[in-house]
């Protein structure tokens, strides 16, 4: 069980790397941000998935964590980074 | 609730020796290929990355990039069996490192929307260029060969910590670890948090309003009117910080209209940063009190207050730290105050430094563990703010800063 | 492999299947704002169905408990999030027209 | 070549490109982002090479070591970002200059000299004079140490020093 | 409880930084307080290894591989009693420097008006004001961490306990550079920021490497359980590598003058007299102490040869420069190349003791000495009103007790005889002489004219007659504290007998037989005082003096 539980998480690590291939090529900010929201939503997939195969409970508070912090990425990007200037666009 | 639910499929003998819950033996052999693949995933990725991050020369996506990266690092923590480290990382690097970089970037790139900002060339030639990397190369490859001629068993200490654990008043061996046998070294480290802050307020002296700016999304408006006023060096000395008061004249209300209203009198946001902040009150306060037995602890407890602060300030709620000069201080220095008197204390009881006494072990470190994260919080919110907790009121603002 | 068993696997197996569906959205999908959608179905569908798989191989009613409320602070982040960013991207003015994808 | 192994080799990729980059790149966020990178490295190689250990159960004093390590990186990256945001606020400019150039001494604390462009062009050439010479002494006892050192130093001078003619008002806003 | 007294130049530091940083108007009486008490305790410590031998005290309670041992021989407390003694005179000289230039920047003549203070001009002022009174108040608790975080790497028996040491070293010093807020610190601070981090990380992988194949992280157990393998020799070299850039040795020295040069006085006195030798009491500590080995000669030869260009290489720039503070502090790049010579002189067991002794003597009269030129430095830049060495012709009318501590220092750096400087050079002339590497001698002793060279080309504008612009007056206490602490280092030529008594404890070599028939007490002892009643005497006196 834990086994096939470890080829869904390659599975999903797989499709982490996709993603990935977004931020290296999105041409706008917003596009790189949402790919990394992607990556980090994939990311508590794997590790919920890696909990449950290892046999380490403490990987859920990991997970738990990081589904807490995913938005402040987020937000800093839109109040710190993007946000627009008056000036001529 | 499920029986054994483990099928035969797992070819590892799990001796059942007594083993606490959170480190169960691994139960997939290390030799089975999907374990391979998942770690080659990893290296792969966290090289990968690491190579991207620094070519590029978008800075923008070199931040979004290493943001990834850190979550890449928490999945080989947790690889590695090493919860805890996972935690922290998770906790610093999504929570903390983020809003920083982003918030540098923010002021850098203030002149340009897209917030995209250009790396510049290499360094120069590609001779040097050449000569480093060869070095570089060469270092890494002569310690590639050592770290390949490691012994595979190497002689670590876990038996010294598992033989000690009952002393330590803790059942997590790294809790022990850090707050009891090398307590010391957490201490010094408490210290290193300090003189941070100190370093921050030094250099944001005379800027104090100047690091306010970077704190909400002003940060764009205020410092984009000065790009505007021609290259830098002619305009004199910066170090008044009267512009700063005003907020920056935007181009005219009315040519925003069209365009929803801006972040921060954005409903969804308030909505979201007063929903969310109690949650993560809550969840730090279970990191913290699971120290004792699982990972967890001062350190993840701390990030998450600190990210739950940079959420507060980015929405620019109403509810937003407030501290007086004097109490941010103090807030900043309580985890030391706190480890330095009970290590005075310990002196003051004919016994070694830091050396507490057993049936007292358990609580002593969660008192410290516990004023230790708020002390950590504090310090991460007065580096993001450049040195000072301390907010002059825009509004008047009520509620405490933690409950 | 009780039934159990099964029906956790087949709930894991679609919700990786959503998380993968997500990956090619995003790097399919022409344009910020379309790129929008793979984004929440990996995080709505594709997790949720990885938390029930895993949730019926939980052990104990408290994991079962922890998942949901990761599943559900997943819901809310990346609800606000996407709601942000393309509001910023709104008001930056990116281009809302098809295929028009460069700054 | 087990687990820790593989992960001690992608710690020390990791370190050996944190630091070619801090090297090389000019933009200091840049530097910044490859001192962390150089970190994470050097904590991977720390928990993967004691992965190790006999028995199931890892050793817990490199995590409680790592766990300091990235608390100190932070406290340093914080720093580090404060010092680049007020650098950019005083001079426009997000790259170090030439280590020689810029010297025109503080008379007082709180004096914030203006950073005149004359000034800087007249103390440059001291410091290119000894990155010729840095490199010129190849030392080869060590396994190669002086060379590390030297490269170190002498690239770190050229990084600046091709910035700094490079450098002339590009601050952070052209690209 | 004895133990106390191995604890106490941590703890005493430390919890007055904590004091100091929460303490608004408190914080020059804390900082003073304990600069005056470091001293007693450094002596105390001192007469307690001298009475009972090393020590070795257990934090926490935990035996060496699971907690962490503190361990104190001779050059502990010596490099202690060092650390203490130029803190005590820093301190009461900033007490004047701070006062100083807030009283200067009162008329705010220094802030040039300029268009730009749009907004309310009294915000603007109190601002900067504030500022000014928080950036002075601010040196303090900064010192304070500084002095204890230097006397727990000093104490530390633990290879992890010194790099989180080292940080605290690399982070006081990046605040005391940004004390001076002008634009050559603030590059001069993120330089040296993210040099001696990378530094630190160096290290940390080369305590990774030795942990994973020993087991242990207290260097003492280390050093028994050290076999000269492949690995270990990796280890070595990343411990060396980084320790080499902190230590600013030739190569690696680039970011020095930039940040020494730019730091307010106080702040470049302590950080070239002792948060360089902090980096350099490591590779010390570990080179003899935990991996010596015949074949490490090669390396030493390497090492000793770096530091021959850093002198002669140092001396040179300092010459060049025309600014007295880069004068002063490429003579300190010079003077490290000084300390390394050791590695290439100790490799003979012969002459291994005066080697190892000289450079320890020097690591103290040097600290002294550069300590006093930058703070008389310091002083005539304020009351010439400008960095140039131009700026200071003639400051030896109006200024005569300054110009007479920098000449005093200078004769410290020169080595001439009664000084602590001269002893040192002796000590390392008599290793290299008798172990045939005349090089290295006529390096030291060309070191020695380059010295004069560029001490004489700032007394030689002192001494001029002229015309110029009455100087500034300065206030008393920085005028009178450099000369102290330069009679200091002068008087450590006269006092040289006892520290190298003290030296002898916990010592990596014996002190050979051909040493002892030498006589060291002929050409070291000139007085017969009790050295450190001596040295506390004049301490105190500094201490008493403002």
């Amino acid at each position: 069980m834990s086994l096939i539980l470890l080829w869904f998480a390659v599975l999903l690590v797989a499709s982490l790397l996709g993603g990935l291939v977004r931020i290296l090529i999105g041409p706008t900010a917003t596009d790189r941000m949402l790919a990394a929201q992607l990556l980090g939503t994939s990311g508590v997939g794997v590790l919920l998935l890696l909990a449950e195969a290892l046999e380490r409970p403490p990987l859920r508070d990991v997970a738990l964590v990081f589904s807490l912090l995913a938005a402040v990425g987020a937000i800093g990007f839109v109040r710190l980074a993007a946000d627009p200037v008056e000036g001529p666009p | 609730m499920r029986g054994g639910r483990k099928t035969a499929d797992r070819t590892e003998n799990t001796d059942e020796g007594i083993r606490s819950k959170a480190y169960s033996h691994r139960e997939v052999s290390t030799m089975s290929p999907v374990l391979w693949i998942l770690d080659a995933l990893f290296c792969a990725s966290l090289l990968g990355l690491a190579w991207q991050t620094l070519r590029t020369r978008d800075l923008f996506k070199a931040i979004v990039l290493y943001i990834v990266f850190g979550l890449m690092m928490a999945m080989a923590w947790a690889r590695l069996d090493a919860p805890d480290v996972a935690l922290v990382e998770a906790a610093i690097g999504a929570g903390v490192t983020g809003v920083l970089l982003l918030s540098t970037l923010g002021t850098l790139s203030a002149a340009r929307g897209e917030g995209s900002q250009r790396g510049g060339a290499f360094a120069s030639a590609v001779p040097v260029a050449g000569l480093v990397t060869g070095l570089v190369g060469c270092l890494v490859g002569v310690l590639a060969v050592a770290v390949w001629q490691l012994p595979v068993e190497s002689p670590g200490l876990s038996a010294a910590v598992e033989a000690r654990q009952e002393e330590s008043g803790t059942s997590n061996p790294v809790t022990a670890v850090l707050l009891n046998f090398r307590a010391y070294d957490t201490l010094l480290e408490l210290t290193v948090l300090l003189l941070a802050v100190l370093g921050a307020e030094v250099l944001a002296g005379s800027e104090a309003a100047g690091s306010e700016a970077a704190e909400g999304g002003v940060a764009a408006q205020e410092t984009a009117p000065r790009q505007e006023t021609g290259p830098r060096q002619e305009t004199g000395p910066r170090q008044e910080t009267g512009p700063r008061q005003e907020t920056g004249t935007r181009q005219g209300p009315d040519a925003q209209q069209e365009r929803p209203p801006a972040a921060d009198r954005d409903p969804v946001l308030r909505g979201f940063v007063r929903l969310v902040a109690p949650a993560m009150i809550v969840v730090a306060g279970y990191v913290l009190w699971i120290g004792g037995e699982a990972p967890g602890g001062a350190f993840p407890s701390g990030a998450v207050l600190a990210a739950m602060s940079f959420l507060l300030m980015l929405a620019r709620a109403e509810e937003g730290p407030r501290l007086s000069r004097r109490g941010g201080r103090w807030i900043l220095v309580a985890g030391l105050i706190v480890f330095w008197g009970v290590g005075i204390a310990m002196l003051a009881a004919e016994r070694r430094f830091l050396e507490y006494p057993v049936p007292a072990a358990k609580g002593l470190v969660l008192l410290i563990e516990a004023v230790a994260a708020v002390s950590i919080a504090a310090t991460l919110v007065a580096l993001y703010r450049g040195g000072r907790l301390v907010r002059r009121p825009r509004r008047t603002v009520d509620s405490e800063f933690r409950s | 492999m009780t039934l159990l068993d099964g029906l956790s696997l087949l709930s894991i197996a679609s919700g990786c299947f959503f998380f993968v569906a997500g990956s090619v959205g995003m790097l399919r999908l022409p344009d910020a704002f379309t790129r929008l959608h793979a984004l929440t179905k990996a995080d709505s569908a594709g997790l949720g169905l990885l938390v029930l798989g895993l949730g019926l191989q939980a052990d104990s009613w408290w994991t079962v408990l922890r998942l949901l409320l990761i599943w559900l602070l997943v819901l809310l982040s990346s609800a606000t999030t996407c709601h942000l960013i393309a509001q910023s991207a709104l008001r930056r003015g990116a281009a809302l027209r098809r295929g028009d994808n460069d700054e | 070549m087990t687990t820790g192994t593989l992960y001690a080799l992608c710690g020390l990729g990791l370190f050996g490109i944190g630091l070619g980059g801090i090297i090389l790149r000019t933009h200091l966020l840049h530097k910044i982002i490859a001192t962390n990178v150089i970190s994470s490295g050097v904590f991977l190689v720390l928990v993967a090479l004691a992965d190790r250990t006999r028995g199931g159960r890892p050793d817990p004093v490199p995590h409680a070591m790592v766990l300091t390590g990235i608390v100190v990186a932070i406290s340093a990256t914080a720093l580090a970002l404060g010092l680049l945001r007020r650098f950019y606020r005083e001079t426009g400019r997000c790259r170090l200059p030439e280590p020689g150039s810029l010297a025109p001494g503080s008379l007082a604390p709180g004096s914030l000299e203006r950073w005149s462009p004359e000034r800087r062009s007249e103390g440059g050439d001291a410091e290119k004079g000894n990155a010729e010479k840095g490199n010129g002494e190849k030392g080869n006892a060590e396994k190669g140490n002086a060379e590390k050192g030297n490269a170190e130093k002498g690239n770190a001078e050229k990084g600046n020093g091709g910035e700094a003619s490079g450098g002339k008002g590009d601050g952070c806003r052209t690209w | 409880m004895p133990d106390l007294v191995i604890v106490a130049p941590i703890l005493v530091p430390l919890v007055a930084g904590v004091v100091a940083y929460v303490a608004g108007r408190l914080r020059r009486g804390v900082a003073i307080a304990v600069a005056v008490l470091q001293l007693p305790l450094a002596c105390g410590l001192a007469w307690e290894v001298l009475r009972r031998g090393p020590l070795h005290y257990e934090v926490g309670g935990w035996s060496a591989p699971l907690g962490i041992q503190l361990y104190a021989d001779g050059l502990t407390a010596l490099m202690i009693c060092m650390a203490s003694i130029v803190e005590l005179a820093v301190g009461v000289y900033a007490l004047g420097y701070f006062e100083w230039t807030e009283r200067e920047s009162q008329p705010s003549d220094h802030t040039p008006p300029g268009p730009s203070a749009t907004g309310p001009a009294a915000t603007g002022t109190t601002t900067s004001e504030s500022a000014k009174r928080s950036r002075g108040g601010s040196f303090w608790p900064l010192s304070l961490l500084l002095a204890g975080s230097l006397n727990g790497l000093f104490l530390s028996g633990d290879i992890f306990n010194l790099y989180i040491s080292l940080e605290l070293l690399t982070l006081a010093a990046v605040g005391l550079i940004g004390l001076a807020a002008s634009l050559d610190a603030l590059a001069a601070a993120l330089r040296y920021l993210l040099i001696a981090v990378v530094g630190s990380l160096f290290y940390l992988l080369g305590v990774s490497f030795l942990y994973s194949l020993y087991g242990t992280l207290d260097w003492q157990q280390l050093a028994m359980r050290f076999e000269f393998d492949f690995v270990s020799r990796c280890a070595i070299v990343l411990l060396v590598l980084g320790l080499l850039v902190k230590a600013a040795l030739f190569p690696l020295h680039f970011w020095l003058p930039a940040a020494h040069g730019s730091a307010p006085s106080p702040a470049s006195a302590l950080l070239s007299g002792l948060v360089l030798k902090a980096a350099f009491f490591v590779i010390l500590r570990l080179w003899f102490e935990v991996f010596p080995h015949p074949r490490l000669a090669l390396a030493g030869q390497l090492l000793g040869g770096l530091g021959a260009a850093a002198i002669l290489w140092g001396s040179l720039q300092a010459i060049r420069q025309r600014r007295l503070k880069l004068l002063v502090a490429y003579s300190s790049v010079a003077q490290i190349g000084y300390l390394f010579l050791v590695f290439a002189l100790a490799s003979d067991p012969a002459v291994a003791w005066n080697a190892w002794s000289g450079t320890a003597y020097f690591m103290l009269s040097h600290a002294c000495a550069k300590s006093a030129a930058f703070l008389a430095v310091g002083s005539l830049q304020l009351a010439a009103r400008g960095g140039e060495i131009e700026d200071v012709t003639g400051a030896a009318a109006d200024h005569p007790v300054t110009v007479y501590a920098f000449a005093l220092a200078g004769v410290g750096l020169m080595g001439l005889p009664p000084s602590g400087g001269f002893v040192a050079k002796w000590l390392l002339l008599r290793a290299a002489l008798e172990s045939h590497q005349v090089g290295l001698a006529i390096v030291m002793l060309a070191g020695g004219v380059l010295a004069v060279g560029y001490v004489f080309r700032v007394l030689g504008r002192a001494f001029a007659a002229t015309d110029g612009a009455p100087q500034r007056p300065i206030p008393r206490l920085m005028q009178w504290t450099p000369l102290v602490l330069a009679l200091v280092s002068v008087g450590l030529g006269l006092v040289a007998l006892q520290p190298l008594e003290l030296l002898r404890i916990g010592a990596p070599f014996a002190p050979s037989s051909s040493a002892q028939s030498a006589g060291l007490s002929e050409q070291a002892g000139l007085g017969e005082q009790a050295g450190l009643g001596e040295q506390a005497g004049l301490g105190e006196q500094a201490g008493a003096n403002p």
